[in-house]
């Protein structure tokens, strides 16, 4: 019983179930023994009956054409009743072949479609990764990144190495805020100050290495800025325009100055013990 | 630098599907741009069908490559997408594609009267396929594959359906033109035979050399005539 | 198939260069499908000097093309890329509004704090640069230019940080030693201070020595404690 049903249930409808009947004669739609074909279509109406299969409304409806077209047959041609309304020529035969035809062909495009559909999850479109315009053509620059500046510490502390013979070990001479300080003082008294000149006087790695990480700290705090004209030319250091001198509150980006200031404020409140919670790593 | 190399790598860098509209945008913007150089200049104000002739010729000497990817316009938008065999590693690449299931039978066939008769109204529809088309009509608006797009000048003025960008799309369509055998579907004129067989065969009282179709394109279609087996195949629904 | 066609559709497709090994990966993942070929079988364990050939092979074809774009291998990583004449257009395509701003000066504080010293935990990060760093920590990720690369080893067992093969394509490095200053700048501990230090007058900030890193997790707590932010945003976690 289940087989049947599951073959009843893949007819879309009255005209499917016609188009699988035809196939099964193996002939062509318009040659079809239309007698024949009610006679099966009936039959199988009544098997899906028997199985008390859901039958919709379209087979009952397909089945009484089908019934009217063979009960015409049987009667003489002289003997018919003219159906009124129709005229010469719309003859239900006809009229079920022509829909036939048209709906066999909808069938045929829906199978193409369905194959189409399944060629499209195979094909997968180029999707490229975002364009940076920045790696491949490089604008001039006019600010100075973080790694300009550390090439710029490289090459000082290249210098270092020539001269120091033997590695020192680390020491506490140099504090980075000593350093800030003495940036500040320098910008103060002369505005501006080539990158270089910074190290000029530095007798250490450590103490370029201190001066270098003040500086990254006053740039952070955007009191400074670096400039540089051209490409690889010469970085210059000045003061930060939009910095108030000396209340360290810039306003060029207010929300996350204020987070660096408030944070000062509330560690300067705790200096009692500002790095017990620190472990030297 | 000729125009086709030019679109070629617009096509091959963009994010998505680029119509000759978006292309013909690009050209205006690179032509405003100030370090514009002479050629960018002189594509400014190119011309839809320059660019279309460009984009078919380019899709041409890509199908003639044969590479693993082909140029392919949908829904009127070009892009650069791969060949269907390539599927099996593309998948292990980036994963399966997200995709809504599958279309069952019932709704394939309704897509496919409403794409080549459209605008329809529902009543044609069911005409056609002989049932009732509610659950599936609804099916296929909700996919967004159909949508209405006005009103049948009859009786009750009903609305009448077609299909959108996102058909095209899903089965990768340029337009509708593409869709296959177009030009038989859009408008059938099935020729009425003389007279159709009732009767039994040995008994009819037609010979079947008068039922020959004066329609060639009719009778093709009918001799391809496959009935699908029962319990083969079955609709997903 | 041809092995080349087939690593041509995958470079065609991605979304990023592939390396060898990478493209190994996927011909094991095909081939482990559940409806694997015989193909994708057969290249199941396909050797990298035949895909290093097949590459070469595919780059020569295209370069003989001649076409926009070219096969190019990038720090071992294989990808297809526009030639840069067609640049003016592409910068067109990209307009303003898609394409990726330059990296701001907290994304490269943050950057290059994790290049020196990763695997590092983000309150680790957070606590040199003295700020909340979720957003910019989100940024460079997006950006492809930081990834996650392990567990630190601490309470809670937060993820630590590490910069990826953009990150040296990106700025041009060889290598992470190729990073200037490497020696001194990754080896700095920031001495604690023998007293509690007062912050100079007229000075922004507290000294770094007291930002001094330690462990991630018993500090992290403290310093969100210390640090409330004054908008009331907290910070996502």
């Amino acid at each position: 019983m289940a087989e049947y049903k599951v073959q009843f249930e893949v007819f879309e409808g009255p005209l499917d179930l016609l188009l699988y009947l035809i196939k099964k004669e193996e002939v062509d739609i318009y040659q079809v023994n239309l007698t024949r074909l009610a006679t099966q279509f009936i039959e199988y109406i009544d098997l899906m009956r028997q199985f008390d299969l859901e039958l919709a409304g379209e087979f009952l409806v397909m089945a009484s054409t089908l019934m009217y077209i063979k009960s015409r047959e049987l009667l003489p041609v002289d003997q018919q009743v003219a159906v009124e309304g129709e005229e010469e020529g719309e003859d239900p035969r006809w009229e079920l072949i022509r829909q036939l035809v048209e709906y066999k062909k909808f069938k045929d495009a829906a199978t193409q479609l369905q194959t189409l559909e399944a060629r499209q999850e195979n094909v997968f479109p180029r999707l490229p990764g975002k364009l940076e315009f920045e790696s491949t053509a490089p604008p001039p620059k006019p600010d100075v990144s973080i790694f300009d500046l550390l090439n710029a510490v490289n090459s000082v502390l290249r210098r270092f190495e020539k001269r120091d013979g033997s590695r020192e070990i680390f020491e506490d001479k140099w504090t980075v805020s000593e350093k800030i300080e003495f940036i500040l003082k320098v910008i103060a008294e002369r505005g501006s100050v080539r990158f270089a000149e910074l190290f000029e006087s530095a007798a250490s790695r450590s103490e370029v290495v201190c001066t270098f990480l003040a500086l990254l700290e006053l740039i952070r705090l955007k009191q400074l800025v670096c400039v540089q004209p051209e490409a690889f030319a010469e970085i210059e250091i000045r003061r930060a325009e939009t910095s108030a001198p000396a209340a360290g509150t810039p306003v060029s980006d207010p929300a996350r100055n204020e987070i660096a200031a408030q944070q000062v404020v509330s560690q300067t409140a705790e200096t009692g013990t500002p790095s017990d919670s620190a472990r030297p790593s | 630098m000729e125009l086709k190399f030019i679109l070629e790598s617009l096509l091959f860098s963009a994010q998505k599907p680029l119509s000759v509209k978006e292309l013909r945008d690009v050209f205006a913007a690179a032509a405003g741009a100030e370090d514009a150089d002479a050629t960018a200049e002189s594509l400014a104000k190119v011309k839809d069908s320059e660019l279309t002739a460009a984009l078919e010729q380019l899709a041409r000497e890509h199908e003639a490559a044969a590479r693993s990817y082909r140029l392919a316009c949908v829904a009127g938008a070009w892009q650069f997408v791969s060949q269907p065999e390539y599927a099996p590693w593309l998948k292990a690449l980036v994963g399966q594609k997200i995709r809504p299931p599958r279309l069952s039978q019932p709704a394939l066939e309704t897509l496919a009267i409403i794409a080549y008769r459209q605008p329809i109204t529902r009543a044609e529809v069911e005409q056609i396929r002989g049932v009732n088309v509610d659950a599936v009509m609804q099916t296929i608006m909700e996919r967004g594959l159909v949508e209405a797009v006005g009103r049948a000048e009859v009786v009750g003025r009903p609305p009448t359906y077609g299909t959108t960008a996102l058909f095209l799309e899903y089965f990768g369509l340029r337009g509708l033109e593409d869709l296959p055998a177009a030009d038989e579907l859009r408008k059938i004129v099935v020729q009425k035979p003389p007279a159709p067989v009732t009767v039994e065969p040995g008994l009819a009282t037609t010979p079947p050399e008068q039922l020959a179709l004066g329609n060639a394109e009719g009778q093709k279609e009918a001799s391809k005539a496959e009935a699908p087996e029962p319990g083969g195949s079955p609709s997903p629904e």
